[in-house]
């Protein structure tokens, strides 16, 4: 079975149909620049030796992790990983938590335990990702299996690189979910490489979308730099498996624009590759969008711009306030006790 | 109160747990139309359904990990390893993500993994191994290992009821050889409290699971040298009742540490080092171990037999604890430490 | 992808085609018949008391085993499982170390270390299996991945279940054989249960055999009860393998004819579904093909039954005779020496 | 001979051994035009071509699993794991397959796994891990840890001619911190073998790694209080030289066993209840552990220093050590023991 691959979204009312009004295009741009400026300013302080251990960025999938996540539910659940800032974003995380988690202050989501984009809001549906690639995507699975079991009409979202594909526990994840059809919607942030490793040295066929059909579900191929055909292909497939229609397998495809984490300047992608592709760029490619078909306004612009360069700045500024850990905390959390499942989760 | 088999105790206790709490659902290879492969939940999916009672592939990453997520939005998993050895495809999930997500992330995981355990039966290397050592070492996790039937329900439904991953040892070699009495009544055994199996003054034994009444055959033995030795059934290894073995230690000042998994970096070098180290000063003898040779369970049975240790082989062992004490009697004055000093 | 479905093979011309002269087709006739004498007769011996721990057979499957196995050329390497017996008797394993292994005697190739069919005699080609499955299907991989290296024309053949098909093994290993095609064959025993679990159960799909299609090879279903089927498109994985073709999976099906295992009786299985089976018995098709294609005679056929009888009768005597394993050997061998590399493989 | 970083020692050893020996290959993420994430194979693979230089997928389980069959039919494969954390998603492979191999069928599997391990970085929970421990439990497998360059290059080539699976534990810590001269030459140093990395009278401390470090200078701050510590750099922890730890034992009649790892459970354990049991009587002070808590590795840098042992604890701990002997001395007679009696 060949892939679907999606088509670009070029109108005003195609949008309209999928969902989405004026205000919404807004907010979408809004994370998207939120989430590349917290990236951006995350480098900075890096730089300046604020942030300790490496640093990761997302840059270039933007439109992918703001697509989906824009495509969620309130009570759906997802498992970002360590490219999908956007999704931190969408669902309303603050910025200002997310540079302390940077910084490895107290108020970090992990309050200093975990570092980087190792973190998740549990209120917001998230679950906190961990290095090993993709031990996160059978835990969404899970997530699904009790919305199934409970006959919620629910949503989990996994997301995954195209290099993690290759681990066994995709496959596991994915076998399960097909043949309990589960609802669940699978997400591959195939960005062409896994650290130096080329697509074509990590796996035999071209798109990875077509291990759907090794599951029994269904593949698509979407442009991840056309943030709306990525909101459009995410809701299609995340009301389908609402509606009982089971899993699906969403490639989106971008470019990693940066090399894997801080330290690595990527030689090993040839120049030309990043030079088109950043011409492909998700955030500028949206802007015009929205400049030809929503009539965004040099006002709105600079609103928006200034409003997310002033959020920035607070919450740098609030995060570098948070302090570090004290050390006597070290040893407090490895066990959890009973009165933390008195969440609404757990009833 | 009835009298019951350690596997009805524990089919019981769950099937209990899963009429009164919803949430608390079992997934794992055959344990729906064919209960199990010790048949621990027979009757359950005719019971509770299919999707409480759920089939999985032959997947073990995805079952844990399943349980993981289910969970983490409000489930109370209970998955069955086929045979406790088969856990090891699921080591990557346990270690990384459930032992460590409350820690890293403030997200509790209150998953039970149920895991058929021991040898005994000419299992052979997959089908015998007791690796409860290895998952204790990992910060995150709780590992309980009971003896009697008794403390097998109570210890599950603390385990359901825990808000972290906790992995059920259930020793096969008791499953239909033990019985005992077990209340009614729904009840919890604290995790991480020891029960002293035998009251005893000279030698202390600590073990836990089947090896408590291999101790206890063995102390049985000892009673005609007179020598009155006490077991301490941990009843589970993480957390271990740290508390009551230096108890007994202190009255007892000599200790055998016993398990069935094998010796070099076993659970029983983490007890015998702690006492080493917190009651040094009331000891009267060296800290000995007893437990299965560093190799995989062989197959055959004279090879088993000798793998794991024996009714006769502990009693050796507590014989010349209790002699070495005789001895150390003897050299009390002046003491053996003074002389090297 | 849609999978190639396999014809059957009527014909003796076919059959002469696929390289096969009538010395080998008794040959195959015959260690089908010691196949599944090996196992009836463990059966037998198992309820004497004279096995222990469980027993396990592969009645139905002894087709597959052999068809694959007499594929296979001298250098060739294999992880067979355990409903593969036809593996170690066509590989020329002696039926009395096989019962010696059985019953836990040092003649037994695992030396009463381990039980069953779990053993292997890597003189012969053959690497042990685990009980974990399907652990060996990237082991397998690797010793593909050695013949690559050192620009061998050999072959690595991988057995698994279709239930183990579920583990994230399966999927690395095939991955890693798709991306770098190397010279492995994957045959699947597909016979409808994984211990109590159906297919349905156990995966989203009609043919696994499919599954090739998300790591970029072949994918074949092969109706394992036809012993030439399954011969010739063993033979057309292996050459082709061999001669760089990359991978195949074969998915060969059949109905595993007993319960899992001897405790098991297999109520779980439909009733008609062992009839309908029996009916398709692999030993007794390929017995009226023989005779109706291959002219073999009632004496070549008494002498060749009589011949399998003896051996059978001679073995277990043998493997009686054999000792138990002297418990001070308990702990011999757990570390191998610097003398034990200097095999004909370790140059 | 040439000084040379630990990091440098591993690499020459490595590209000596592809040279001489056709069989040898890695394998791993990374490894090819990238060098590895710590530069361990940089060049290799335009010398050595991309099929002894291999970047496998994203794929743990492959990578080692398929190295156990490259060497069963006669390579000798070096696996490189990115970091010795993600060595967990091979563990079933490594425990189940490869370690019990040679026991069960008679089948060496001679492969190596290459584990940059360690802290120090705020690496976090993932990045920092000393996995040795849980490995060294599983009886078949052999854990290599050196800490000096010299031992790296020699420990790296005995790893690679030794019969079994051997997993080679690099702490990163080391690699361009720690220099020292290694000899040009092909050698080997024996799995297995003790070193003395600092003779002393009073105190011992077993450790190994980069805590080898961590106890040189503890032990020179001890200097000051006229407390001499001897050093015993295990090098390898499975197999690991219980009689050079013992014998130093006999000779100080204390000992501080100190490791990166976690406590419970941790290899520490091992060791210090051997000597319990071996070598009691010539003990004169409690068998002491120093060694991180039981908690995931925290990334924040006031956490995780807390996390990882540093001088001062181990000089602490050590003070503790000798102050106690002082005390023993004290009531050496009577002794506490006959007290108890
Ligand atoms: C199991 C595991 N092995 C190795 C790593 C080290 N590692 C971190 S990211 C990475 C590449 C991941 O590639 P991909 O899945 O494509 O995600 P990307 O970083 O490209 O978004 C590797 C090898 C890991 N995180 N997990
Ligand atoms: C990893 C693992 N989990 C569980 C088991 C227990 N088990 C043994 S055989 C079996 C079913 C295997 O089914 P399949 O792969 O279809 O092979 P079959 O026995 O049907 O030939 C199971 C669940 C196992 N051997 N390995
Ligand atoms: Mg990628
Ligand atoms: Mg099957």
């Amino acid at each position: 079975m060949a892939v679907r691959e999606a088509e670009p979204i070029t109108s005003l009312r195609e949008v309209k149909e999928a969902g989405l009004d004026r205000e919404d295009l807004l907010d979408i741009y809004r994370h998207m620049l939120v989430t590349r400026g917290i990236e951006e300013r995350g480098h900075i302080l890096y730089k300046q030796g604020k942030i300790p251990g490496s640093f990761y960025t997302g840059r270039g999938n933007e439109a992918s992790a703001v697509g989906v996540a824009t495509a969620m539910g309130p009570d759906d659940w997802g498992t970002p990983l360590h490219r999908d800032m956007g999704v931190h974003v969408t669902r309303g995380v603050e910025p200002w938590r997310i540079f302390a988690q940077y910084m490895g202050r107290v108020d970090g989501p992990t309050k200093g335990k975990d570092g980087n984009v190792h973190m998740a809001d549990s209120n917001l549906g998230l679950i906190a990702m961990v290095s090993h690639l993709p031990a996160m995507l059978p835990v969404a699975v899970g997530c699904a299996l009790a919305f199934r079991i409970r006959n919620e009409r629910r949503v989990a979202v996994a997301w995954f690189g195209e290099g993690a594909a290759a681990r066994g526990d995709t496959h596991e994840g994915m076998n399960l979910a097909g043949v309990r059809r589960l609802p669940v919607v699978f997400v591959c942030d195939n960005n062409q490489w896994a650290y130096s490793t080329p697509t074509y040295l990590g796996y035999g066929i071209e798109h990875l979308a077509d291990r759907a059909a090794a599951y029994g579900f269904e593949g698509v191929v979407v442009d991840g730099t056309d943030v709306l055909a990525v909101y459009r292909e995410a809701k299609r497939a995340i009301e389908k498996a609402r509606e009982g229609g089971g899993p699906t397998l969403i490639e989106s495809l971008t470019l990693r624009m940066e090399g894997h984490a801080v330290h690595d300047d990527a030689f090993y992608v040839p120049r030309e590759l990043f030079e088109e592709w950043a011409r492909k760029d998700p955030i500028e490619r949206y802007r015009t969008w929205l400049r030809e078909n929503a009539d965004m306004s040099d006002e709105e612009e600079d609103e928006l711009t200034g409003g997310v360069k002033k959020l920035l700045n607070d919450a740098i500024r609030r995060a570098e306030e948070s302090p570090l850990p004290d050390p006597d905390t070290l040893a407090h959390g490895v066990y959890a006790t009973p009165e933390e499942l008195d969440t609404p989760h757990h009833k | 109160m009835a009298e019951k088999t350690y596997l009805q105790a524990i089919s019981d206790a769950l099937r209990q747990e899963m009429r009164r709490d919803q949430r608390v659902f079992v997934i794992g290879e055959d344990v729906g139309v064919y209960g199990g492969a010790f048949k621990v939940t027979l009757g359950f999916q005719e019971e509770f359904g299919p999707w409480r009672v759920i089939d999985s592939p032959l997947s073990e990453t995805a079952i844990v990990a399943g349980c993981t997520g289910a969970a983490i939005v409000g489930m109370r998993p209970v998955a069955e390893m086929q045979f406790a050895d088969f856990v090891s495809c699921a080591w990557d999930h346990l270690t990384t993500v459930a032992a460590k997500q409350r820690y890293r992330a403030g997200t509790p995981v209150p998953i039970v993994v149920r895991l058929p355990s021991g040898g005994g039966f000419s299992g052979g290397p997959f089908h015998s191994q007791n690796p409860e050592s290895s998952f204790a070492h990992i910060a995150g996790l709780k590992c309980v290992c009971p003896a009697t039937p008794e403390d097998a329900k109570g210890l599950l439904i603390a385990a359901i009821e825990d808000p972290n991953p906790v992995l059920f040892f259930e020793h096969k070699h008791l499953y239909r050889r033990i019985k005992g009495e077990v209340p009614d009544e729904r009840y919890t055994v604290p995790i991480g409290k020891a029960r002293t199996h035998r009251a005893g003054e000279d030698v202390t034994v600590v073990t836990w699971g089947a090896m408590v009444y291999t101790a206890d055959e063995a102390a049985k033995q000892l009673e005609a040298d007179d020598v009155s030795v006490e077991i301490v059934d941990l009843r589970s290894v993480m957390p271990w009742d740290k508390g009551a073995v230096l108890e007994s230690v202190r009255k007892t000042s000599k200790v055998l540490v016993l398990h069935e998994d094998t010796r070099t970096g076993g659970f029983g070098a983490e007890i015998a080092a702690t006492i080493a180290e917190e009651a040094f000063e009331d000891l009267d003898a060296p800290i000995k171990r007893i437990a299965a040779p560093d190799t995989p369970v062989p197959f055959s049975p004279p090879l088993e037999k000798a793998f794991i240790p024996q009714v006769d082989d502990v009693a050796a062992g507590l014989r010349e604890l209790a002699q070495n004490y005789m001895n150390c009697l003897d050299l009390a004055l002046p003491s053996p430490r003074t002389q090297d000093a």
